[in-house]
């Protein structure tokens, strides 16, 4: 079908079934097939002509109102618009625009903020990414210090940020600033809007465990923007974060990671010998079963969401069983891999045989978006209620 | 029934199950341990009243006809409770009987509990042992409370037969249980036997294994919660011990297994009610159980450690959820077991294919 | 050979071999056969023959010194000692006023106290509990609330002890009693003797989850001792207590608990046919690896006794990896023994195989003598040095 | 030489270890990194100077005439500071080496390295290959740092046999490893072979696996220091994270775990110096080597967490850490081979009899 075919005017009108099949035909006939499943979080010269087809189709933004340009998915809609693309593994595109900027604009935004950068994340014109973490606030965010002071009708911005997903693609950067020093500490937060190529933005890339040059750190020095260029209320930045951390944690404990992880776990058994070995069977049964209940468990909340109910601080537990179960498989991989799970490089040069790769990028999944450690305390006080 | 009639029916189930099964009490519990039959049978009387052994018996059988997430729901009351009464046990055996017998046991006036076990985790080595001239010779184990039947469907290799517990030529040896139940060891010698059914085993036995893995979850949310509340109150070095961050993320993840229990067994209950006897459902059935059992195990263990030295004595009641646990873990088959049996029923192609 | 052939002069003359094989020789001759490897903790009826062979050999008290009455062993021989006393599974007595009392008379009490007590604990005259616990002084014990208050020439003693080991069997308790109630808690703590049938002690037995009566709660209503009976310094007690947690600590931590255990499991995976299953014997396997590793760790400690050496806190790494090991073992057995793992009894009446026995006592051991989560905050300051 | 001396060796084994593995800069390893071949020839002429190949050879061929307890004590020393050069591997190589051989590698003038596995995991399969008219042809692999070596002694089925590193019939394919060493892949065709010994391959092997799992206690021990370093520095919600109970139990755990591997490496050297090639020494080997590879993973892992986002950069040193563990772990056999090797050489009578 040619790519008009897929521009529907009410997609929340079709069923279930047709939908996810749509989705299906969608990834087939469009998915670049060399970017399908990709090792590496893809930089945006990779992730281009895929992110210039969703939005061609007008499939780019799925979360987003209609007459904001996006699929205007209903939940139901929007988790199986997830799961497929996960099932089929479609690669992430450079997407924080989309997914976060996009949502907080449409509610905290002003009309001419709304109005100037939601059509050119649509268009590619503008690409985001997220300037939250710092060197001193990691699992503590709020205790952030990259400051910025109005001086006239400008916003001058001095800091430093860290874990920036792909800054060195981005056109903008989002930002969470401290614009009061007094009060509280989750207090006195604004949410700003900086273009990379302003004076005073420094870009210094890291390279992660995997040897993947996918986060950076990002300086600024006196860096100017606009006043205007400040989302919503002034110190309210905070509040505003949190306020769209609701429905995209879900993602974060699909079980897709697992499950792709477990059928390389398999590859690697067969091609290593050890499918028939009875201990690993058992272990790798087990395996098995601890994905097949995960599923269960994240259905549940699924469902929740189908059923328009939002979701409470037990949807940690997903994030967190998610995790622990990816990471316990990519070890059962380099326990059977001998040797050549001390290589550099996939096994014979395949990349379904890299449980290298997939161990170290397992070792990221429980310290990103709120490590266990904070995920086990945030649970046990808002869940358990434990004192 | 519509799903909203069942998730009505399963309210009305938990409630009322909640005057029977009254899990903030243990001392109709506690009374009952050790002694022989273990239970007692003006309690029994009032569950068939409620009509508890025929939730998932048709309609057309006097039963219910509600499937077995109805079931699970009635499992997980009396597990929190701890309930010693063997509803398991007679759910597996009416449906091995003949209509005739039905109206006596469905109104708990007589007592049958089923005998198909020839040897331990019996699920995947048990022998049925034949008929001769209207008799039966041969030994049948692991009978849980026992002592208390009128008589007993015994698995032949001819079908179900039906065998008077007061039979002169039945011995029946009681071995006491760490939950204050029995198992009993059936010796049969030349003993009368009536064939009721040529029921096949694996169906009930399933709906058995299911009922048992919500059993232990109710057991597995009990035990947390009274440890929740004992973490609370406690106070040690000036604090209660569950403001220790080492004891919170322990609960966290205590409690995480059994919200995945949780899943396991209403996704169990699912796939069984959507296509009962189905691969697809011994599969779901078996990997609730393996989880419930492990993880009532974990949970209770842990219970005891966080109750500290009083969680080691007898008279405090979080041990109670432990000796169930070490009860019911094994059985209708250990985790380890219905690992070796989810991989049979489902092969991992899906996997390999994705 | 006769008991007496057992009496020497100076046992630390003996070469550790011969030693080593005297312990041996003694054990297999004079110790009771019925009682080897008890199930349970003796009761004083069912110990008292084996408690007077070793006072008629003089071999009650190996750590006191030979003017005391005891063996005056080197720690070298102690260790020796205790180690062939574990290997034969020789049955522990009712030893506190052996193994804590005494020492502590030897070293703070005064002339009259050794005089009239030592000689009773080695006569069997007096069998002495151990009065430390209370409900809310667990872990947590410098927080302990019975009180004795100085009236006239007498303490009146009032409060409760939990946890008191065969206490109904006992004619005497050491206690710790709080005597000042101002300052921080570990002080105005005092070591105070208490005969047990004196008015208002009231003994309440526990069973315990094993369903043995090993424990009791003992009661003190206005019981009235002589002035003299509290030992050493008033409100020095607790020093006293903690001055003597030493030498002992090491057998907490000794590996022949575990290694029966394994033992047991062994007979269990024979009888229930899993030795040959892989599965079960690569776990068996694991098992032994880390018996043979505590073993060697034991040996690592023991070896800085043998020179001179005080232990420090991290011999709390024994303990707390020995219980660990034998709780995993027990586990393990339950995992194999299907459904005969929830009898009551053990199965078929044979001692040997009773893995439930043996799972539920597995329990206390990580929380009696400091549990596990103490021993852990104890190594994290006093030798990891975390804040 | 008596305990004494034994012990005063070993310190200044470490001592001088000091000046060429300088654990607090890892500068010279990271320059290092993913380089052929991956290590400094004028570090290793050093190191040879110092007499480290020759710590265990017989006074009367060269050697310092220590025993294993040294060479672990070194080897520790070498894992601490993560060390890239071949010492494993070339201690192993001198062991099956002739007289005339010796002295042009205990200088350092000639790197000989051996090759012995013909596959992955070859600790319990390999075969050696024939030797045909002065000549062999073959495929060995897993040579660590092959591309640095003048030449191979290479396992063959009538002895150890020597190779140039420059022969043209001798194919060099390497694979780098996640370390910034590498493997290297020796394909030979017809390629010249002098036979130098018929040296056992076990004894040597065992030695070199003992000396791995020395060289894994090294990471272990400079994983955990670094995290306790970072954890008593590192402030989060307003406090030094190592105050946190949760990450204080953790590191309690690990440093057990630790305790253990030093207490097991230490055991395999006292067994194996008392008795070399006996079957309880091929045991505690065993022993040893699993016990390092396990907790080498789970403390190199665990460091990586609680050292947070930092952790997971490639440009903070302690990701070093878990390279090198996932090299090393598998090195000489990995945990489970080395299980199944333990309860061949030690069956389990002894705790039957118990």
């Amino acid at each position: 079908m040619s790519i008009e075919r897929y521009q529907l005017d009410d997609f929340n009108a079709l069923g279930d079934p047709e939908f996810r099949l749509l989705v299906r035909y969608f990834l087939r006939e469009h998915h670049p097939v060399d970017i399908i499943n990709p090792p590496k979080r893809l930089h945006w010269d990779e992730a281009e002509p895929w992110y210039m087809t969703l939005a061609e189709a007008g499939w780019l933004a799925p979360a987003w109102p209609r007459e904001h340009g996006g699929m205007g998915l209903s939940a139901a809609k929007q988790l199986i618009y997830m799961d497929e693309f996960e099932r089929f593994g479609a690669a992430r595109t450079p997407d924080h625009g989309i997914m976060l900027l996009g949502p907080l604009l449409i509610r905290y935004g002003s009309e001419a903020q709304r109005a100037h950068f939601l059509p050119r994340i649509l268009s590619g014109e503008h690409i985001w990414c997220q300037g939250y973490s710092e060197p001193n606030a990691g699992s503590d965010l709020a205790s952030l210090r990259t400051e910025a002071v109005l001086d006239g009708d400008e916003w001058v911005v001095n800091g430093q940020k860290i874990w920036t997903t792909l800054a060195g693609d981005a056109d903008w950067i989002f930002m969470l600033v401290r614009t009061d020093k007094s009060g509280k500490k989750q207090e006195g937060i604004s949410f700003l809007l900086v273009p990379m190529d302003a004076p005073g933005v420094t870009v210094r890339p890291i390279d992660n465990l995997d040897l993947q040059d996918e986060f950076s750190e990002v300086f600024f020095d006196d860096v100017r923007v606009p006043k205007d260029n400040l989302v919503g209320e002034v110190n309210k930045g905070w509040t505003m974060a949190k306020a769209l951390l609701g429905f995209e944690r879900i993602f974060l404990g699909s079980p897709r990671q697992a499950a792709h992880a477990l059928s390389r776990l398999r590859l690697l058994a067969g091609h290593v010998g050890m499918l028939d070995d009875p201990c690993f069977f058992d272990r790798y049964t087990q395996l098995r079963l601890d994905l097949a209940d995960h599923e269960a468990l994240f259905e549940e909340s699924a469902d929740r969401l189908r059923r328009g109910e939002t979701l409470g601080a037990d949807v940690s537990f997903l994030k967190l069983n998610q995790t622990s179960l990816f990471q316990r498989i990519t070890e059962l991989m380099l326990e059977i891999a001998g040797e050549d799970g001390g290589l550099l490089e996939p096994i014979e040069g395949n990349r379904d045989l890299n449980p290298m790769g997939l161990f170290l990028t397992a070792r990221a999944a429980t310290i990103y978006g709120g490590a266990s450690e904070v995920q086990r305390n945030i649970i046990a006080k808002a869940v358990l209620e434990l004192p | 029934m519509s799903a909203h009639d069942i998730s009505e029916a399963i309210s009305m189930i938990r409630e009322s199950a909640a005057g029977i099964a009254v899990r903030h009490d243990l001392g109709r519990i506690r009374k009952l341990r050790y002694s022989v039959p273990g239970f007692d049978r003006t309690t029994w009387r009032n569950m068939c009243e409620m009509g508890w052994l025929a939730l998932s018996l048709p309609e057309e059988k006097g039963g219910v006809g509600l499937g077995m997430t109805a079931s699970c729901a009635l499992m997980e009351e009396l597990g929190r409770a701890l309930v010693p009464e063997p509803v398991i046990g007679a759910t597996l055996a009416i449906q091995t009987l003949g209509d005739d017998q039905l109206p006596d046991v469905l109104s708990g006036e007589k007592m049958i509990l089923p005998a198909w076990q020839t040897t331990r985790s019996g699920m995947s080595t048990s022998d049925p042992i034949p008929v001769e001239n209207g008799t039966v010779n041969g030994v049948m184990r692991y009978v849980p409370m026992a002592a208390g039947a009128d008589a007993f469907v015994v698995a032949t290799a001819n079908g179900w037969g039906l065998v008077d517990a007061h039979s002169p030529t039945l011995a029946l040896d009681v071995a006491q249980t760490q939950d204050g139940g029995h198992y009993g060891t059936l010796t049969f010698s030349g003993t009368p036997v009536s064939i009721v059914s040529d029921t096949a085993l694996a169906g009930p036995v399933a709906q058995a294994t299911l009922a048992t893995a919500a059993y232990l979850l109710g057991v597995i949310d009990e035990a947390i919660e009274r440890t929740l509340d004992y973490l609370r109150t406690r106070v040690q070095f000036g604090k209660p011990i569950g403001s220790f961050q080492s004891l919170q993320h322990r609960m966290v993840d205590l409690s995480l297994e059994a919200a995945l229990t949780r899943a396991s067994v209403a996704d169990a209950a699912r796939i069984w009610d959507g296509s009962p006897g189905s691969s697809k459902a011994y599969a779901a059935v078996s990997r609730a159980k393996a989880r419930a059992s492990t993880t009532a195990m974990l949970v209770t263990r842990q219970a005891i450690q966080m109750h500290g030295g009083i969680g080691y004595t007898d008279e405090h009641d979080i041990g109670l959820y432990l000796r169930k646990a070490m009860v019911m873990a094994p059985a209708y088959g250990d985790a380890a077991l219905h690992r070796k049996r989810f991989a049979q029923y489902m092969p991992d192609h899906a996997e390999a294919a994705a």
